[in-house]
């Protein structure tokens, strides 16, 4: 066990806070932001994005030959860590990256790699994820979406839902009922879908804080070239379910962890400031302890991430670890952002651009987003069973 | 002893909520659409401020327990806070006003006439009146209060202020000289939460609330108003459970109503006993505020402290059941989330009521000891 | 709604009260406590009982005919409460008090009641229950043990678990299979079974805290004569919710809730009296917040068990309502004593008769009893699916 | 980087735990027959004692990281205190200790000739250790010390003391003059908590441990022995949650198994959250004692305030899941019950620890700041 950095992951860290001191605009987090407006703010997530691809560091562990940097996990949590701690814009092709791209990694064919890898790796292809429907929510394999083969083609009907980002995508991979008659997990295939196809329409779905992330994305007789399909037909299920762990896996996990990291930093920093009555709200014992507790489970965060890479990094497949990860940070970080009003109070109420509103007014926007976490990317319910019957043998 | 309610007071329950029903953006998905002045009228129309108004005022002459449902259904509505804070103020006027502002105040109450918000918090402090920094003095009150609901739509505001040395309530009206009120951006737009600045701000004539000598009026607004807040959240939380409960019957998944899988069956049975839990808090809380019981502050507290974790709990939970639906803008579950943040930590949030039960606890421990050894 | 007492029932407690100062023994709870041995102490609780029917003070509100004093259930409510602020001994008969005799009075027969009540309230019977077996916890309809009528007698045979003071006991109220061939609900009966009968062996079973208060009652070829059914043959479930109802219900509730309520109150004392450094245990405001919490808890089981009887008052059935009541006083109990290890610590684990041991060690033991209440008289899965099913209406 | 265990450290805990289970009177159900002194000879014979000895004094030369999973085991089997506390006070005399205590003891500690017991707390007193009142005078230590892990059976006591007004780390020997045992009556018979009462204890020759000015010796102690406890607290964490998978499968209530119900399945998935969430904690902890890293004193409080938490939560969980069963005494799931409430409340319970993070992390965060300025 070693936590500590080899000298080629030194010189990797090295490299990346070079390269970012020059590529981040001057002033960026003091004075300069990211766009308020959702379509700009979009826009200049895709610019950082092949800005990154044109220095080099886009697919930091993905292989060389489809444009990747053939680096190691490890580096790929330096660069995690690294982006965070400058408080890199996001990108935008966050699904076709960890999602979309993972999956044809494993399963697609060799044209589908050599195609749709380096455009992933570009973000000239953003993709968007065509897996839940309104009836097929935790019950994920009950999709109805169907695509019935007509010769080199299949034809696509049916609606997805919250398809995060489809408004800005090229690309969609879905999971549809290829084999109507089949029992529900066995009659699933994964396609490949583009946007532009004919026969496509997107609604923005406003969730409660108010943003438009999501959409419902509708299909009427949209084709599909039966190449774009990933695995066999009817063998879409598994495919999917590679997808799903890539989506609950440490990759993603630790992102997120830096960012609720950063997010209590500036917590702790907005609570020493505070003043409450004759002494600092800081200073309050009961505070203390709830701050406490939320850095222990933000750490936490980060050591399960680390301790699951090293898994994999030592040969373990991944399995049902990834809903271990996703159910812990997913519940630490909405008991962070509960703690956050809860401290906070009474002004926790007040939010930006209010200029009373506590550490810039942020935590109320996130405090709703949270209530999210624990539903997308598989309900906590759904990752209880997983957990329950994968991991400790449970009797279904 | 009988801990139920007559048919009078559950039938005012009802009406209220039937009343609010007919509003449905209160409780619609954006909070910017919420606040309809129309409501106003209609629960005046209806009577509900005078109930708390004695008959020799022209009101009903009720008191706070007769209209606990009638606040369950204000919370579960979402109805307009000035609603609820005028019942307090009234609360406060009637114990504890003066007769000329009772016979002045009361009347144009009962009618519906004067609508009365509580400035109570100031930035940088917490939640402790005794931690007020707003002064009256010869030029009248001075001094900043924050996240005052429905300030804007006010006639009165009840403000929370430094007098001779103490503290206490005085009657300032709304659009009287040096009040100047700006809305917050806050988490929940339907609350009309304002901040409101007092230069100087003129004062009402016979402003101060309060018998002489009586040190009764700032701890009797801050339990009326706890009371009045919980009963709110118990609105709230019921009708959230009703949601959860609702859709756990109807939305199937893996072939059956999701209501049948033990994940959601037993937290929807969690929070039946959490609602009734927190009622049963609640309810007592009416009770001793409305006889003016030695047990009042302690229940107010525990009652404020109890029903705001349950609410924020059932809220929480009821989202979540929803799955999807849950944190989409459409449904309007949102609503209940940012209201119950304003609930919480209006008057009080949890760390402080636990502290305030506490100081009660002992003191009444310190005085049964005494009275035994005596 | 009224919490005050009508002057009637103002007199009712003076009564008492003169009644207690005469029948407690002088320096009771101060320098004479019950015996520490356990065969001892069951025999004071039963001489105690004795004493309070001899004095009238025994039913309360069961029907005067029936040697029951015809008070109201505001009575019995004072007559709790009464018995508590001395710290009165508990009785032995409790399962006798609250399980068989209400269950005859709702459902024996007129010769049932005139022969049963009467022995019930003089103790001259202390009754067991015979419910739980090995393989029928949580779901209690599956029990195996047997009963097969043989013309006007029962053989039963089989073998009980968790039966209280059997060791005691004259009487044991019994949920048998009456035809193995039935539903498993259909086939049950509910029988009075002479503990004197041949056939009947008992043993302790020892729980966590290290007292033998249940045993295993074991039955080969117990002879029951048919007349001591409750009820109809194969009717036996239904009698025996009864008996859960009032296993479960505000009685039972209040009576504890009073106990706890003295437990927290020494708690407090404890505390207050507990120097921590240079200041005073209930000086630390994370402590406050705990102990707060629990008075705030203590006092809603209180509120729950009062408004449920106003129910009953009005005229209500006792339904689904007794599991919220006890579903809610088990876990508040358990939070308490958990509270209690907490703030305590670090002496938390120094138990009586140390001269360390915080407020006379009473703590420790009460929390590993404590880990018991969310067990026994249904599970608090089996009270969740019970509300969930029977009062939210959710699908089984 | 890697978060892994290496093949000998695996081994190492299987074997510890191997021997362990070798007695099974240790997990029995009467904690008083759990104290058999075979167990302390049996682990000294496998060379546990020896592992954190350098090689220079007859020992492996390991750190507290390799001996992780060993010491998950010590608390998965419930052996006696004795071994953990020994282990504790070897990675001080290793760190601390003078040369010439290392010479005269270390070797001593490796074959297992030497027992050593840690005298912290007091009565009357927190968990601080900076509010120690026993003091080390020219004529040996004086004071009273509780909860001392089996100190009636240790050779050796080490006892925290004010020590020419710092606080430091004194050795006395079990049986010199002026030092007198009491068996407390405790919740964990088998952890042989004892008073020890120092009444001018007679000092063994070089009795102070630290070299002179280093301000750590206590830091470390708190720290080893807060991660040593939370390792052991995760192994016993571990072995409830197998025992409730256990049951589960096995245990057939309504036609099923129970773990076939979700509320047991998924409070089993919670538990397995917690247990790999708690792992992590202490793993890392480990590392940092092992590496003497500057997140060395937040990661041991984040891993004892953590895991105790965990360990406490799983025991309970388990218990429940067992259901009657569960409180049996035959059973013997209350010996964890008991032992996890001492693990809990030895050298600081969640409380003190999570105060002990903000600290020093508000430490960490101004440093950071100042770099950042410079």
């Amino acid at each position: 066990m070693d936590f500590s950095y080899s000298p080629q992951e030194e010189g990797f860290r090295t490299d990346l806070r070079a390269w970012l001191a020059d590529a981040l605009p001057p002033g960026w987090g003091e004075t300069v932001f990211e766009p308020e407006d959702e379509d700009e703010r979009a826009m200049f997530r895709l610019a950082w994005e092949k800005k990154l691809h044109a220095g080099g560091w886009s697919g930091i562990n993905w292989p060389v030959e489809y444009g990747g940097r053939g680096a190691t996990l490890v580096e790929r949590a330096i660069f995690a860590e690294e982006m965070a701690r400058v408080g890199a814009p996001e990108g935008l092709n966050i699904i076709g990256h960890n999602l979309a791209g993972s999956t044809i990694l494993r399963h697609g064919t060799e044209a589908q790699k050599q195609y749709f890898l380096p455009r992933i790796l570009s973000s000239e292809d953003v993709w968007c994820q065509g897996f839940s429907e309104p009836n097929a929510g935790s019950d994920l394999a009950s999709v109805r979406t169907r695509a019935e083969r007509r010769g080199d083609t299949f034809i696509v009907n049916g609606q997805k839902i919250w398809t995060s980002f489809a408004q800005y995508s090229q690309w969609c991979f879905a999971l549809v009922r290829t084999d109507p008659d089949a029992p529900k997990h066995k009659g699933l295939s994964f396609l490949l879908i583009d946007m532009k196809s004919p026969g496509i329409s997107i609604r923005p779905l406003r969730q409660i804080s108010g943003e438009c992330e999501f959409n419902e994305t509708f299909f009427d007789d949209v084709e599909v070239p039966v190449d774009n399909i990933v695995g066999d037909i009817n063998d879409g299920w598994r495919i999917a379910m590679t997808t799903l762990a890539y989506e609950r896996g440490p990759e993603d996990a630790l992102g997120r962890q830096i960012r609720f990291s950063q997010e209590l930093e500036k917590l702790i920093d907005t609570v020493a400031a505070t003043p409450r009555g004759d002494a600092m709200l800081i200073e309050d014992p009961i505070v203390r302890q709830k701050l406490a507790r939320s850095v222990t489970e933000v750490e936490v965060m980060r050591l399960n991430a680390v301790r699951t890479f090293s898994k994999y990094l030592n040969g373990d497949d991944r399995g049902p670890d990834a809903s271990v990860i996703k159910l812990y940070w997913s519940h630490a970080a909405q008991n962070m952002y509960e703690a956050a009003m809860d401290i906070l109070g009474p002004t926790a109420p007040i939010a930006a651009p209010d200029p009373l509103s506590a550490g810039g007014g942020r935590f109320q926007l996130s405090y709703l987003q949270s209530k999210a976490f624990t539903i997308y990317s598989g309900s906590s319910e759904i990752q209880r069973n997983i957990i329950g019957e994968r991991m400790l043998g449970l009797p279904r | 002893m009988n801990f139920g309610f007559n048919e009078e007071q559950k039938s005012l329950g009802d009406t209220v909520a039937a009343l609010l029903a007919d509003f449905p953006a209160l409780t619609g998905p954006d909070p910017a659409q919420a606040r309809d002045p129309a409501v106003w009228q209609a629960l005046a129309d209806l009577g509900l401020f005078a109930l708390l108004v004695p008959e020799a005022h022209g009101g009903v002459g009720l008191t706070l327990v007769d209209v606990a449902l009638a606040i369950e259904a204000l919370g579960a509505g979402l109805a307009p806070p000035i609603a609820a804070s005028t019942m307090i103020a009234t609360d406060i006027i009637v114990r504890e006003g003066t007769a000329a502002q009772q016979a002045s105040l009361l009347p144009r109450i009962a009618t519906g006439e004067l609508r009365i918000a509580l400035a109570m918090l100031e930035n940088g402090q917490g939640y402790d009146p005794d931690a007020v920094q707003t002064v009256m003095g010869g030029n009248g009150v001075t001094g900043s209060k924050i996240l005052v609901p429905d300030a804007d739509i006010a006639d009165l505001l009840l403000v929370l202020s430094r007098v001779d040395g103490g503290v206490g309530l005085v009657l300032v009206a709304r659009d009287a000289r040096g009040v100047s009120i700006r809305h917050h951006a806050d988490i929940d737009p339907s609350s009309g939460l304002c901040e409101v600045t007092l230069d100087g701000a003129a004062l009402m004539d016979d402003a101060l609330v309060g018998h002489a000598g009586s040190g009764d009026v700032v701890p009797r607004l801050m339990d009326a108003a706890a009371i009045v807040y919980a009963g709110m959240a118990m609105g709230m939380a019921a009708r959230m459970l009703d949601a959860a409960v609702d859709y756990a019957k109807t939305r199937v998944q893996f072939g059956q109503p999701i209501g049948a899988f033990q994940s959601i069956k037993h937290r929807c049975a969690d929070m039946a006993v959490a609602v009734e839990a927190g009622r049963s808090a609640a309810y007592y809380a009416f009770w001793t505020a409305a006889e003016n019981d030695p047990d009042r502050s302690r229940s107010a507290s525990m009652a404020k402290a109890y029903c705001g974790e349950v609410a924020r709990d059932v809220c929480n939970e009821t989202v979540q059941i929803h799955g999807g639906m849950g944190f989409t803008w459409e449904l309007g579950l949102h609503r209940f989330l940012r209201r119950a943040k304003v609930l919480e930590h209006g008057f009080g949030n949890h760390v402080w009521h636990y502290e305030r039960i506490m100081a009660e606890t002992l003191a009444a421990q310190a005085a049964g000891d005494k009275a035994q050894a005596a």
